[in-house]
């Protein structure tokens, strides 16, 4: 346990079989999603969260049944992190029965219980203040959790939200996944300056995260959320993380080199390293349990919506 | 940006008589403006999840138009000044609105909308249905719009036919002959994201009540909630000509009304819808189809209008009984100048709908 | 967001052949998106001051849709990846063209282009004509719009109709029969702002030339550039029906007319403007004026369409001609949902053109 | 000259006539327009720069020819600082023959040589990017240079802008008039942080300026300028200042204590205190001036627009 936070660490042994569970599960799921794709038995658009999975496992056991979480196009791993629903997923992705908005939604527009992801990037920040403004007046601790990406800090709506989250010292928890990229662009060609000064630049705490040890995280990061709900306090809590994966489907032109650099940094093959016969167990597990679940759901009947 | 108490007509180089034929200062019904206020008054006195946001709209300030005065001060924070951000404090307003309270977003000019229109297009008005069920989202934001008060190009347009046919998104416009109280109630009785547009000239202008226009006309309320205002002459049971106008072209569709009955022998009647989009015409077929003319006004700006959209569900309602074709009144196809003598250019005026209507009529 | 080479008509779940007959993959004219690509290369050549500015658009990625594939290899920095801020990238080549130059923007979904609606209804727009003169602002924002595609109600919508009637700003769409380069050519001698919708599945189609479609149709462009497309059936001369489209629509409208020709005996014309706004109807009056119906189809949801328009313009042009109202075909008033089985049912469809054609014209 | 930064001290006895004059134009012609306005000969709207004529004073002596400048709401001192045109700018707001732009602008609108201004707060930031770009290809050492407000900074554009102009090198310079104040709302209950932290933010340059003495200005600001314009930098130029007048007409709701404490901080006294007889006559040879243009315009027929 007394790892540093620096990234390239073995993991450590103490991790809990559920949390390597559900890690798997997303990893599982989000490759299982990319097969779906390439056989042609899913269409329309997905990003998969492939190298990121620790960092919604991290996060959502520090959340309460009242927090009310914000997702991105990149949401699965969000999703399934804090609900685990994985048939309902994918029900939803293949537009089939038991989907979570019936198929409406699709990859990128769920709502279920308190969790929404929404396609446009940026604009679930003010969405979140106002929702952080109406838990902060019931008074029962409760925080709004938004998670957003480093390119997502060209739209305007995040600065004209934190503003608001700082004047009115509102529960916000603001979870960057900094992976580098946005789509096909190197963060260093889309953003000046740095998250953290941004987040300085309102007077918002801002903790910066390297690692990929998710018992680690969960230290640092339990007194900070802490404060957030006691003190009614935004705060951004930024990953160093790595898209492992494509974008979107097939569409990573990055340099095998940038690709490599990026599968280096995956938590998979250093939780594996860690914990061998462990890992090697739930990660059969998952993969079987996935595999079961995508066959059930395409064997499903297609959704059906009342749109009235 | 307009200072306290500097609302009266002389600003607006208008010198019609107030709807209800009383000269301004003078008792009788309240004004738009202070109306509007006592509703806001009521609506949060009555529902203590409701919140009003919007740039300087707290004490002593009250919103650049007065409307929200007094609400800091008996409200406390559930009305609050915000920065300069529309499209934040929509999202703000959405996001109340989503976690079970209700919201209320001035929009300090309506023009500025334009910075929400992500917000109400692509979240606040989508949530209601893209998530495969329907998902209550009771906001209104709320819109001070039109010209005729020489603030210039950026601070005097008509935006809502921008708004128009957004799935999910319901618009109103303010009128002196409904109950602002009562239209908020429905609005948020609605669940959904709703636009309020609000005629700054119409804020100095009174109210009209128990049926009462002035010495000449009445009026009536038809329809389910908020309904229809019809407008006619007293005494007065057929028209030859319909004139359809949301609430800010009162003032000017009446003096037209007014001088088309008594110069030109033509009986009009006035079609004042509270919802402007979705319209429910149903109640107001049986006025229109018995008229020879239907002139549609608006002061939003020629092309694409809302006038277009009443006539494409007009046409084939009233197929058969129509002898030629909608008039259709809006601004010009332009910006909208400073200078008073050349806004006047541009901008609807009663002149506009009496031409309009004399023209449609063949006279 | 889609891959590279993955736009093949698989992923649309549409079956029908390309415009030109030529099944896809087969060789023929070129893709409409390749001709685009050839276009800005041409346009980037011919011109130093013309900048391509938007959110992935340099090599090796070359924009969501690959439009700009081997652009800024070629032109350097003049082509420029940008952050995510749409809003800002629209003020930017705003900037650009108010100061000498000359911009086009991506927005890499149109739905977005509602985050720069700012830009382009209270700066762009206006800065033509609120000066009192005017000034020059050679920008054309480019939305790939419409859906079937499965990518959900964020990233499907055709916004066309809420930028109909802004004053200064021109609309274009994108069609099989106008040559890109020619359109962006006179978009940019217009020296105002446009924006031009792109339809993402049309991205996938071929273009059409030298007069011929397909098998059956044949097209010729009649009116000044860059003028309508009029699509009919080799040899016929005369039609029962019009179908009015933008060219997003063209092959659903073109399957709905074989079907009709072949399975109904309705000779129908296509007409097809790359200018949506403002509309000049002249050119193709005499088309409609012989038409027993006329069908204006469109992408958008229902409610202040872009087809109430061109009908608002079309009842009055065409009054006593016509014997029955203009039906207006347009997408349900509706999100649109991300699963293929949902986002038929709200999308237009081939069958729905057909039909409307046929209850028109009372069959 | 060897002043201090620091407010409230004497003004400096350097100052040369042409700046004087410029200051005190723009004084009377503000007063003047107040007055128009009460006495019913304007309409429509109008936003005094009354305490704050020093700012463009000092700025625009540091400009040249090529510069493009973007001006907001609060514009008729960057104009008049700029061109000097009193009798046009004068003559737009009443709608009069010879108006800068035919009376359309109005107050807020204006667009006359490398002159525009807009009432969309926020909204010329990433227009002034664009010309930034444009002047940096030509290579000419030009720059773009835009006026904000305190207030402004609650919109997103300005970060959407800041950003580009910082990753791309620009030659933008940003001059923030911090007044305190945004229309009637004080900048702490509508911003969180500072305008430097938010400069640094996005790793632009910024520079406080505490002083209305314009020589101690423009000293400090030249080599800033010339870093903008030699380097191709943004830079943020921030002046605490005062507005000494209402926001608009007569809707001045701060209290009297407020208000006094604005005036306290206005040039006038300072520049009056500093150089008794000098002031003097150039105040009373301004007045006169501004007096004659504004009966010489009254007296104008209205403008004509031929709007096609
Ligand atoms: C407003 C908006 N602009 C553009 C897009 C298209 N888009 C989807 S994801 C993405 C990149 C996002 O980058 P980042 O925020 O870093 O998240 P990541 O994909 O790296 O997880 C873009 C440009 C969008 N969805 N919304
Ligand atoms: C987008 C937008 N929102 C609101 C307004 C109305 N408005 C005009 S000036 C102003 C306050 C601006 O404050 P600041 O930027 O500090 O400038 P100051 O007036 O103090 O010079 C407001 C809210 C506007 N013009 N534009
Ligand atoms: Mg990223
Ligand atoms: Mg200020």
């Amino acid at each position: 346990m007394a790892l540093t936070s620096a990234l390239g660490r073995p993991a450590p042994h103490g991790v809990a079989d559920e949390d390597l569970e559900r890690m798997l599960l997303i990893r599982h799921f989000e490759r299982a999603l990319l097969r779906l794709f390439e056989e042609g038995l899913v269409n329309g658009t997905t990003h998969t969260c492939l190298g990121q999975e620790y960092i919604p496992v991290a996060v959502s056991a520090l959340l309460g049944e009242q927090d009310f979480v914000f997702s991105n196009h990149r949401g699965h791993g969000h999703f399934l992190a804090r609900y685990g629903d994985a048939h309902g997923l994918l029900a939803e992705i293949m537009g089939r029965e038991g989907a979570l908005c019936n198929g409406v939604g699709g990859s990128q527009h769920i709502y279920h219980r308190r969790f929404l992801s929404t396609g446009v990037q940026g604009e679930s920040l003010p969405v979140a203040v106002g929702v952080a403004l109406r838990l902060k007046r019931l008074g029962q601790g409760a925080l709004a959790c938004a998670y957003i990406g480093d390119g997502t800090w060209g739209e305007g709506s995040v600065y004209e939200a934190l503003n608001m989250a700082q004047l009115w010292r509102l529960p916000l928890l603001v979870v960057v996944e900094n992976n580098g990229i946005a789509q096909s662009t190197p963060t260093a060609t889309q953003m000046a300056g740095t998250i953290a000064g941004r987040a300085a630049a309102f007077g918002v705490i801002h903790h910066h995260v390297a690692t990929t040890d998710i018992d680690v995280i969960r230290g640092d990061l339990a007194p900070l959320i802490t404060c957030v709900r006691e003190e009614s306090r935004p705060v951004v809590v930024e990953f160093a993380t790595h898209r492992a994966g494509p974008h979107s489907k097939g569409d990573d032109t990055r340099s095998p080199g940038e690709i490599a650099l990026a599968r280096a940094g995956d938590w998979y093959d250093r939780y594996a390293a860690g914990h061998p016969e462990r890992f090697a167990r739930i990660d059969a597990e998952q993969g079987e349990l996935v595999a079961r679940i995508a066959d059930e759901v395409a064997a499903r009947p297609p959704s059906s919506w009342d749109r009235r | 940006m307009t200072a306290p108490g500097e609302t009266a007509l002389g600003a607006t180089g208008l010198g019609e008589p107030a709807p209800d034929g009383t000269a301004s200062g003078v008792a009788g019904p309240v004004r738009v403006a202070e109306h509007l206020n006592q509703a806001l008054h009521g609506l949060l006195a009555a529902d203590p999840g409701l919140h009003l946001l919007g740039e300087d709209v707290t004490d002593p300030y009250g919103g650049a138009f007065k409307i929200t005065k007094g609400l800091s001060t008996a409200y406390g924070d559930r009305v609050r000044s915000t920065p300069l951000s529309e499209g934040g404090i929509v999202g703000v307003g959405a996001g109340l609105a989503l976690a079970g309270d209700r919201a209320i977003v001035e929009i300090m000019f309506g023009d500025f909308v334009a910075l929400a229109f992500d917000q109400l297009l692509n979240f606040a008005s989508k949530s209601t249905a893209m998530y495969g069920r329907p998902v209550d989202l009771p906001l209104v934001v709320r819109c001070p719009s039109g010209g005729r008060r020489g603030y210039g190009p950026t601070h005097s347009q008509s935006p809502q036919k921008h708004l128009v046919g957004v799935p999910g998104l319901s618009l109103f416009e303010l009128t002196p002959f409904h109950d602002a109280g009562r239209l908020f109630g429905h609005m948020l009785s609605l669940a959904r994201p709703c636009v309020l547009f609000e005629d700054k000239v119409l804020y100095t202008r009174r109210m009209c009540r128990d049926g009462v226009v002035d010495d000449l006309f009445g009026y009536e309320l038809v329809g389910d909630a908020p309904g229809w205002a019809v407008v006619r002459a007293d005494g007065l049971t057929d028209h030859d000509a319909v004139v359809v106008a949301p609430g800010g072209l009162t003032d000017r569709a009446l003096a037209a009304m007014r001088e088309l009955l008594l110069e030109h022998e033509v009986a009009c009647a006035l079609l004042v819808p509270a919802a402007i989009y979705p319209l429910d015409l149903g109640p107001v077929l049986p006025y229109l189809a018995s008229a020879r003319a239907i002139c549609v006004a608006e002061d939003g700006t020629a092309g694409g209008t809302w006038g277009a959209e009443v006539a494409r569900l007009l046409y084939p309602a009233l197929w058969g009984s129509l002898d030629r074709p909608i008039a259709l009144v809006s601004g010009a196809d332009s910006i909208i100048p400073s200078a008073p003598h050349l806004e006047r250019e541009v901008t609807v005026q009663d002149t506009t709908i009496r031409d309009a209507v004399l023209a449609a009529l063949g006279s």
